[in-house]
């Protein structure tokens, strides 16, 4: 794959897109707003899968593609949706670190992504590095919206959004093997993070289950 | 099957068997059965030839660890089916517990003998997964808050983990074919002409990933609590099996890249997080109230003290790297045992609460007593030797870097002191409940007693083949 | 023999084992005792053998991880055995008599493994064994230490004598780090093929002197002792002082003299010499000032300690400086002083064991007139006493004398600081010396002499048989060694060859000599002249006094008469420890321990008492409990902020790392 | 031939030293009590009240212990045996070998010891109080002393004093600013030693201030007697030592025929008058201090006693 190439163009199209949607996730104040942003993330990841998939002749990947968007692209959106509903929920985004320093920062950990990889010698296929420059950026800007917000639904899909960085790095290897199995089990795992925040129904932050209780254990400041 | 893989599902059907049992009582003992098949399993895979087999291998790096792991699940299944009535569950909670150890243990074994760093990957999540499960079962707000810690942190760590072991790929794809990929042997044939800054890449976020689960300053804030909210059982595998995998995966992802001449020396990002997680933990061990949260702050400062020798690297200060995980496993899960079990006669885990133990419990207060001496480092024990070796390499490499850590160490040590003689000395504070009946209170104690010999006999007499084993190991690190 | 002596540190340890199901019986603590009675006369066997015959080597069959361990019976470990084997014999043999019945397993398992470290630690060959041995020791007299541990001082001091091995033990591993060079090879053999230069040898020394020092009692390390001390049983405290401290000058004297090799600088003495001095003159001023028996022994054992580190440090700078005789005389100070006070402190602390079983207590200010009912204690404490004065012709003078000479003769290094320090350090030493006369003065004085001060005192008992024996043998010693000086510097000879190359100077068996043809000590002359001119004094006043006295009531001092329920008089008319301190602790303690007096005087009118408040203060102990837990609870109150953080705190911190380390593998590419 | 004269020269020495201790004392009073404008003493009347004190019989408290039986005569021998070994009007006689500075020292230290000890033994104030500043001053005397034979020991190349006589009568040693400073020093030691003004009172018995005599109130008969002979030996033997380091003119030197010893007889009568003239006026011109006082009075001869040691190292570049 070289520059110019059909294949490569559209990968790197759908990766940039990807890593598009993360800085929608950061920019958005409302959460309703914020859940549809990932689902559009989640679903631009299934994209990217199958064309992957077709493009590399993997035919496992049509199904990572399948899982990604039943998954991310519909039932925790879903699940989410039907969340903030229920437990009536603040509608907007509280954050730790105002939209638009995050937007600063996230533009600053771009950066520092395509510095990172930067130095990978012209050995490893111009692809591969960019396809790792965005995902590791996917990565970061997930983080970065897991530690600035303070809602739980937008640190989890923060997390969640950090996991559609591994995918996307894991879609983008040629002949990755065990892919197909990795970004399950990485699924599972988030999946088994989603139903956490369900069923402890956390309503503000991933740190408060419950917040008068903690004092006593915690702490051990007496 | 080969035998590798007879251990991890071994495990697994013993949950499936576990997860079906009403029975609590019986299920204790079917679990310790469970454990002491693996264990036997363990030791003959050690008869066996030591080779690659597809997703496994077994080796001089890891079997040391399958076999102490395995022992450790045998001697914390027993103390769990002695003990067990104190954590008060009910027959699904019980269900869940053994079933998840079992679980856990499985994971654990196959994530020690993975070959492929995918499969290992997915092993410790399974371990993860089962352990988070493990912490909360007492479903109070504290365990539930310590679990949640547990698992977002983690989680977040064993992400960056997988993106480390793609990039590690990456690196290496060009050279490797479909059926090799991701296997660790292949990719140490090739690592050396890997594309060096991936390289770097893949590793900063493996150490990143699998630190988390070794509990490096600062990535370390889960431990504490996780160690100190399940039950007592967990805390002892918890310290001295989970942490150890996860060190293992540090270390199989440090020799590819140390293999690599091109590449960043991974021992100074060793150097860093070990010494950090010393002496964050020296300090924080003075500020603790609680015993289970006090250990699980000195396992931080253990693990510091082994990627420490990690990252000074060579095959002397390797071996006591090796040395150190192995002792750590048997001391802390020992320390755990007899620390859990005072916490059960006291009904609480405060150290104020706990006093005086050599003078009512004389075989559990002398065991705890001596468990901690070995921990801080005493001999005749393993940690005791590792510590030596360490410190006789390091002083003479690194030698400020070395009385930076011998200062952490020796504030540490006095930490140690100090809670070792407000448990075991003094007046001795009132037991609430919590007698074992017959065989059951000396169950309790003989996990503790044995892990001490065990690592009396690894520190001075360690048998030949093991100790030629660790040594190869050393030098495979690199 | 070293055969031998491996198999008897396996025993001891094995014994160790066995004393926890033998505590329960009736003799199982006096055949505990008793083994390690017997164990000390083989040490002493073992190491007059050692002396006698030549070195000898040998490789366990087990060890650590990576090698055998080493064992290797040379002429300077051969010496430390003897302080060793008599002291442990003496002690066992006092144990063994004042065990009745059943002993507490925690009391009696550890004494034979404590024993054992220590036997292990002088007969190591490489760093990992002598580290076994050192750390076993420093653990099992750590149990005994915290033996009685329902007192809360006791714990403490038990918790300060951990904290100090562990730290000893730590920096003996590094210097042994750091003289092995990265080979990684603590073997003796491969160490000395490597003696370290320059700053690398002042790193071992320093390190060593950390290492050895915070275990022998060198200032400013030496605060552990008198706190661990008084909390030991008597025959562990004897041990303790008698021949723990004297195993850890041991490891010192094998660095410095064996293990860095011969071809070091003079300087590499001064600081020892320092160390030394500053030892002597605060454990001698300490022991002026203390009020229990066994915190102003355990002070006194850190005076001693300090001389023989002066001599240590002496025979190091005369070696650097080429001047291989004197070097030997400062070295034969040192092992000679070793020797005799290990004898003489055994003795001290089993009387001060003896008194604290007759009379019941360690304090000075409850005790008093205990010759009457004593004596046999009183007399062979009066020994020890004497040579811990350094009184001629006892043990202790003689091995004071070489020092002195050693350090009157240290002008000839040369070089003027070092000339203008050790003559400040002469004087120090001379001081240390009388401020330990004081002390043993005040210790004797005020147990036996007197009235006493309680009617537990007035009713005390002496025990008989074995226990007694184990007063008189080293007291008996006490004496032997001192008019027999020569004798032992014969028997030191391989030991001083070994550590200085050169031997002291030979005066025969009856005399100790300075130098060829320089001042001589001769000590059985001298005590037959001091008892010629008492026989003389009695001859003529037996022949022109009158026979006999007249006994009548001691004079009150214009003291009002004790009323009748006092029995034993006025317990204020006599001098208290305090009062006896006084001199003392004003005219040095204010400045060296921050000894302090404040006299509140009620109002005209008042009926309050005036209250004098006296107190003092070891500057090393205030700031081990003061400034230094202050500023680590300051730091750690800092580092406890990571832990107030919440869980998207700590994810912030994950997510620094991960920032940082992508920033640092940019930089590192970019360059 | 030399060894029989070295042992009659000893024997000598010895009668002498013990017939001339108790004249000194008398001397000195005598002297004293003259300048200050009294008649005083006979300078025999120490001999005399000696005699009397023998003849009767000592008084003990009735809790006293055999130390207080003992140890005047332990003092006293400790005292003599000194005073043998401290060369007077010749050298080299029998005991030569044996008279080591330090060994004098540790001598005296031995008596200081046994009197300190009978203080205690009854148990009554005065005796603890004395017992405990003899102690504690002698402690501070110590460094000063050494530090004092530091000079000396610099000098003659070893701590023997015959030696040390021999020494600085035989190789011209000149006049040195180091020995004036020693033997300050040791003037001021031997004023703590002897108990004399200004650091002790010898005649008085004012308690607030009295070391010697504190610790020997409750000695009688020939015990007291034991007590004032060996204190009389000591002034004696640090005269004595004073004379033969720093005025050793005149001493009949070592295998010496018997005519020199006559010179030195004479020579060491004229020294001893001299030195007790000096203490006589010394102690006439000055009032004793203040008991804690004394630190600085003995802090001071130590420095002036180090200073002469250094001031020899600069001054002979000894390297």
């Amino acid at each position: 794959m070289r520059f110019g190439q059909l294949t490569y163009d559209l990968a790197h199209l759908l990766g940039g897109a990807v890593l598009l949607m993360s800085f929608v996730l950061l920019y958005q104040r409302r959460i309703g707003a914020v859940i549809n942003a990932f689902a559009m993330q989640g679903t631009l990841l299934a994209l990217a899968a199958a064309w992957q998939a077709h493009a590399q002749h993997a035919p496992g990947l049509y199904l990572t593609a399948l899982l990604a968007f039943g998954a991310k692209g519909v039932l925790i959106p879903i699940a989410l949706h039907r969340m903030v509903r229920e437990l009536n929920l603040h509608r907007t985004v509280e954050t730790a670190l105002g939209i638009g320093p995050s937007m600063i920062a996230g533009v600053g950990l771009v950066g520092l992504a395509i510095l990172a990889v930067l130095p990978a010698t012209e050995g490893v296929r111009a692809l591969a590095r960019e396809d790792i420059a965005l995902a590791l950026s996917v990565v970061l800007l997930g983080m970065l919206m897991m530690i600035t917000r303070r809602n739980a639904i937008s640190q989890v899909i923060g997390l969640l959004s950090l996991e559609n960085g591994l995918i996307l790095a894991a879609i983008g290897v040629t002949g990755m093997p065990l892919v197909v199995e990795l970004s399950t089990a990485a699924l599972v795992l988030m999946v088994a993070m989603v139903a956490g925040v369900i069923t402890f129904q956390i309503r503000e932050r991933l740190d408060t289950v419950d917040t008068g209780s903690l004092e006593e254990h915690r702490g051990e400041r007496r | 099957m080969p035998l590798q893989w007879v251990i991890v599902f071994f495990a697994w059907a013993g949950a499936v068997v576990l997860a079906a049992m009403p029975n609590q009582r019986h299920a204790t003992v079917v679990n310790a059965a469970v454990s002491a098949g693996m264990f036997l399993l363990a030791v003959a895979l050690m008869a066996l030839p030591f080779e690659q087999h597809g997703w496994t291998r077994t080796d001089v790096l890891n079997m040391p660890f399958v076999l102490v792991s395995t022992f450790v699940g045998l001697t914390t299944a027993v103390f769990s089916a002695a003990t067990l009535e104190q954590e008060g569950f009910d027959h699904w909670r019980s269900r869940a517990y053994h079933a998840a150890y079992q679980i856990f243990m499985g994971a654990q074994t196959l994530a020690l003998l993975a070959d492929n760093l995918g499969v290992m990957w997915v092993a410790i999540e399974i371990a993860t997964l089962a352990t988070v499960s493990m912490v909360a079962v007492h479903r109070t707000p504290a365990a539930f808050e310590a679990a949640w810690k547990f698992f977002i942190l983690c989680g977040v760590g064993i992400a960056l983990a997988l993106f480390g072991t793609i990039v590690l790929y990456l690196a290496a794809q060009p050279l490797l074919t479909e059926e090799t990929g991701l296997s660790w042997t292949a990719l140490m044939a090739v690592a050396a002409r890997c594309d060096p800054a991936t390289l770097n890449l893949a590793f900063a976020f493996l150490l990143l990933g699998y630190g988390t689960k070794a509990g490096l300053v600062p990535l370390h804030s889960w431990l504490p609590d996780a160690h100190a909210e399940g039950p007592v059982p967990i805390s002892a595998v918890l310290s001295g099996l989970l942490l150890n995998a996860a060190m293992l995966a540090v270390l199989r992802a440090k020799s590819i890249v140390g293999a690599n001449p091109e590449a960043v020396t991974p021992g100074p990002f060793l150097l860093a997080f070990g010494l950090a997680s010393v002496l964050l933990a020296a300090l924080a061990l003075w500020r603790r109230r609680d015993a289970r949260r006090f250990f699980a702050w000195s396992s931080i400062e253990h693990m510091g003290i082994a990627a420490f020798a990690f990252g000074l690297g060579g095959p002397a200060a390797n071996l006591a790297g090796l040395l150190h995980l192995i002792g750590h496993a048997l001391v802390k899960s020992a320390v755990f045992f007899g620390v859990g079990r005072a916490a059960q006669l006291k009904g609480s885990q405060k150290i104020a609460d706990i006093g005086g133990l050599v003078a009512t419990h004389p075989a559990l207060g002398w065991g705890l007593a001596v468990a901690i001496l070995a921990i801080a480092g005493m001999p005749p024990f393993v940690i005791f030797a590792s510590e030596f070796r360490l410190f006789s390499v390091a002083a003479a490499e690194l030698p400020w870097l070395a009385i930076t850590l011998a200062l952490g160490m020796v504030t540490a040590l006095a930490a140690l002191i100090t809670v070792l003689q407000a448990l075991c000395f003094g007046v001795p504070t009132p037991d609430s409940g919590g007698a074992l009946n017959g065989w059951r209170e000396v169950a309790s104690a003989v996990p503790v007693w044995l892990h001490l010999l065990v690592a009396v006999g690894l520190g001075i007499a360690m048998p030949l083949g093991l100790a030629t084993m660790l040594a190869t190991a050393a030098q495979v690190i690199g | 023999m070293l055969t031998a002596l491996a198999l008897l540190v396996g025993l001891l340890a094995a014994l160790g084992a066995v004393a926890v199901p033998l505590a329960g019986r009736p003799s199982g603590a006096r055949l505990v005792f008793g083994a390690t009675a017997l164990a000390g006369l083989g040490l002493v066997a073992g190491g007059v053998a050692g002396l006698l015959d030549g070195p000898s080597a040998l490789n366990l069959p087990f060890g650590p991880p990576w090698g055998p361990a080493r064992l290797a019976l040379d002429p300077l470990s051969a010496w430390f055995l003897l302080p060793l084997g008599l002291s442990v014999g003496c002690a066992g043999l006092f144990a063994f008599g004042g065990a009745h019945g059943p002993v507490a397993p925690r009391e009696l398992a550890p004494w034979p493994v404590f024993v054992a470290g220590m036997v292990l630690t002088i007969l190591a060959a490489d760093g990992f064994t002598l580290l076994l041995g050192f750390e076993a020791m420093s653990v099992a007299s750590w149990a005994l230490v915290a033996h009685d541990h329902a007192q809360a001082e006791n714990r403490r001091a038990a918790r300060m004598y951990l904290g100090f091995a562990g730290f000893g033990g730590l920096c003996l591993v590094l210097a042994f780090g750091v003289l092995a060079g990265g080979a990684g090879d603590v073997a003796f053999a491969a160490l000395r093929d490597t003696p370290p230069e320059g700053a690398r040898a002042a790193a071992v020394l320093a390190l060593v002197l950390a290492g050895a020092g915070s275990k022998a009692g060198i200032a400013p390390l030496h605060v552990w002792l008198p706190l661990a001390h008084p909390a030991a049983p008597s025959h562990v405290s004897a041990v303790m002082s008698g021949a723990m401290t004297k195993v850890a000058l041991y490891v010192l004297a094998r660095f410095a003299f064996d293990l860095m090799g011969p071809a070091q600088p003079f300087w590499l003495g001064a600081p020892l010499i320092a160390l030394g001095a500053a030892s002597a003159v605060i454990g001698a001023l300490r022991a002026n000032l203390e009020e229990d028996t066994k915190v102003l022994l355990a002070c006194s054992t850190i005076e001693n300690i300090g001389l023989i580190a002066m001599g240590l440090g002496l025979a190091l700078a005369f070696r650097g400086a080429d001047l291989p005789a004197l070097a030997a005389l400062a070295a034969a100070a040192a092992l000679l002083h070793t020797l005799n006070h290990a004898v003489f402190k055994t003795l001290l602390f089993l009387v001060a064991g003896e008194v604290l079983h007759g009379a019941l207590s360690r304090r000075l200010d409850r005790l008093g007139g205990l010759i009457h009912r004593m004596p046999v204690t009183a007399w062979a404490a009066l020994a020890g006493v004497a040579a811990a004065a350094s009184l001629p012709p006892l043990s202790g003078f003689a091995s004071e004398w070489l020092l002195l000479q050693a350090l009157l003769a240290a002008w000839r290094v040369g070089d003027i600081a070092f000339q203008m320090g050790v003559a400040a350090a002469t004087a120090l030493a001379a001081l240390a010396a009388a401020l330990a006369a004081a002390a043993m003065v005040r210790f004797w004085g005020l147990v036996f002499l007197g009235r006493s001060r309680t009617p537990r005192a007035a009713g005390a008992e002496e025990s008989t048989g074995a226990a007694q024996y184990a007063l008189l043998l080293p007291a008996g010693l006490t004496v032997l060694l001192g008019l027999l000086p020569g004798v032992m510097l014969d028997l030191a000879e391989p030991a001083l060859r070994l550590m200085v190359g050169s031997t002291a100077p030979q005066a025969g068996w009856f005399a100790i000599g300075a130098a060829e043809g320089g001042a001589r000590y001769w000590p059985v002359p001298v005590a037959l002249l001091v008892a010629g001119a008492v026989g003389l004094a009695v001859w003529v006043v037996r022949r022109r006094a009158p026979a006999g006295v007249v006994v009548g009531p001691a004079w009150d001092c214009g003291f009002i008469t004790a009323p009748p329920h006092f029995p034993f008089g006025d317990p204020a008319g006599q001098p208290s420890a305090a009062g006896f301190g006084q001199p003392l602790r004003r005219m040095l303690g204010a400045g060296l321990l921050g000894a302090h007096e404040r006299v509140t005087m009620p109002a005209p009118g008042e009926t309050r008492a005036a209250v004098l408040q006296a107190g003092f203060a070891d500057p090393v102990l205030s700031a081990l409990e003061g400034p230094v837990p202050r500023w680590r609870d300051a730091v750690a109150a800092q580092a406890e902020r990571l832990r107030g953080l919440s869980i998207r705190q700590c994810l912030g911190l994950t997510f620094g790392a991960v920032v940082l380390m992508l920033a640092l593998l940019a930089w590192l590419g970019a360059h | 031939m030399a060894v029989v004269w070295s042992v009659l020269a000893q024997l000598l020495h010895i009668a002498l030293m013990l017939a001339a201790a108790p004249v000194l004392t008398g001397v000195v009073r005598w002297l004293k009590a003259r300048m200050m404008g009294r008649r005083g003493a006979h300078p025999l009347q120490p001999l005399r009240d000696l005699l009397k004190l023998l003849r009767k019989k000592p008084v003990m408290a009735e809790n006293a212990s055999a130390v207080s039986l003992a140890a005047p005569y332990l003092a006293a021998g400790a005292a003599m045996a000194a005073a043998v070994l401290v060369p007077s009007f010749a050298r080299g006689m029998a005991f030569a070998p044996l008279s080591d500075l330090i060994l004098v020292a540790g001598l005296l230290a031995l008596g200081r010891v046994a009197m300190a000890l009978a203080g205690m033994d009854v148990g009554t104030p005065f005796g603890g109080l004395g017992a405990s500043r003899e102690m504690s001053f002698a402690a501070l005397a110590e460094p000063a002393l050494i530090v004092a034979v530091l000079s000396l020991a610099i000098l003659a190349g070893t701590t023997n004093l015959d030696a040390i006589a021999g020494a600085f009568r035989d190789s011209a040693l000149g006049l040195r600013v180091s020995l004036g400073l020693a033997m300050v020093a040791l003037f001021a030691v031997a004023v703590t030693e002897n108990a004399r003004i200004p650091v002790d009172n010898p005649s008085t018995h004012l308690e607030l201030t009295m070391v010697h005599e504190a610790m020997i109130l409750e000695a009688s008969g020939r015990h007291l007697a034991l007590w004032e002979y060996a204190a009389s030996l000591r002034l004696l033997l640090w005269l004595a030592f004073l004379a033969a380091i720093f005025l050793p003119l005149g001493q009949a030197p070592a295998g010496a025929a018997p005519q020199w010893w006559v010179v030195g007889l004479a020579a060491w009568a004229v020294k001893m008058g001299g030195l007790a003239l000096g203490l006589a006026a010394f102690e006439s011109a000055i009032a004793k201090m203040r008991v804690f006082r004394v630190p600085e009075f003995l802090g001071a001869a130590l420095l002036l006693g180090l200073l002469g040691a250094v001031l020899l190292f600069v001054s002979t570049g000894l390297t």
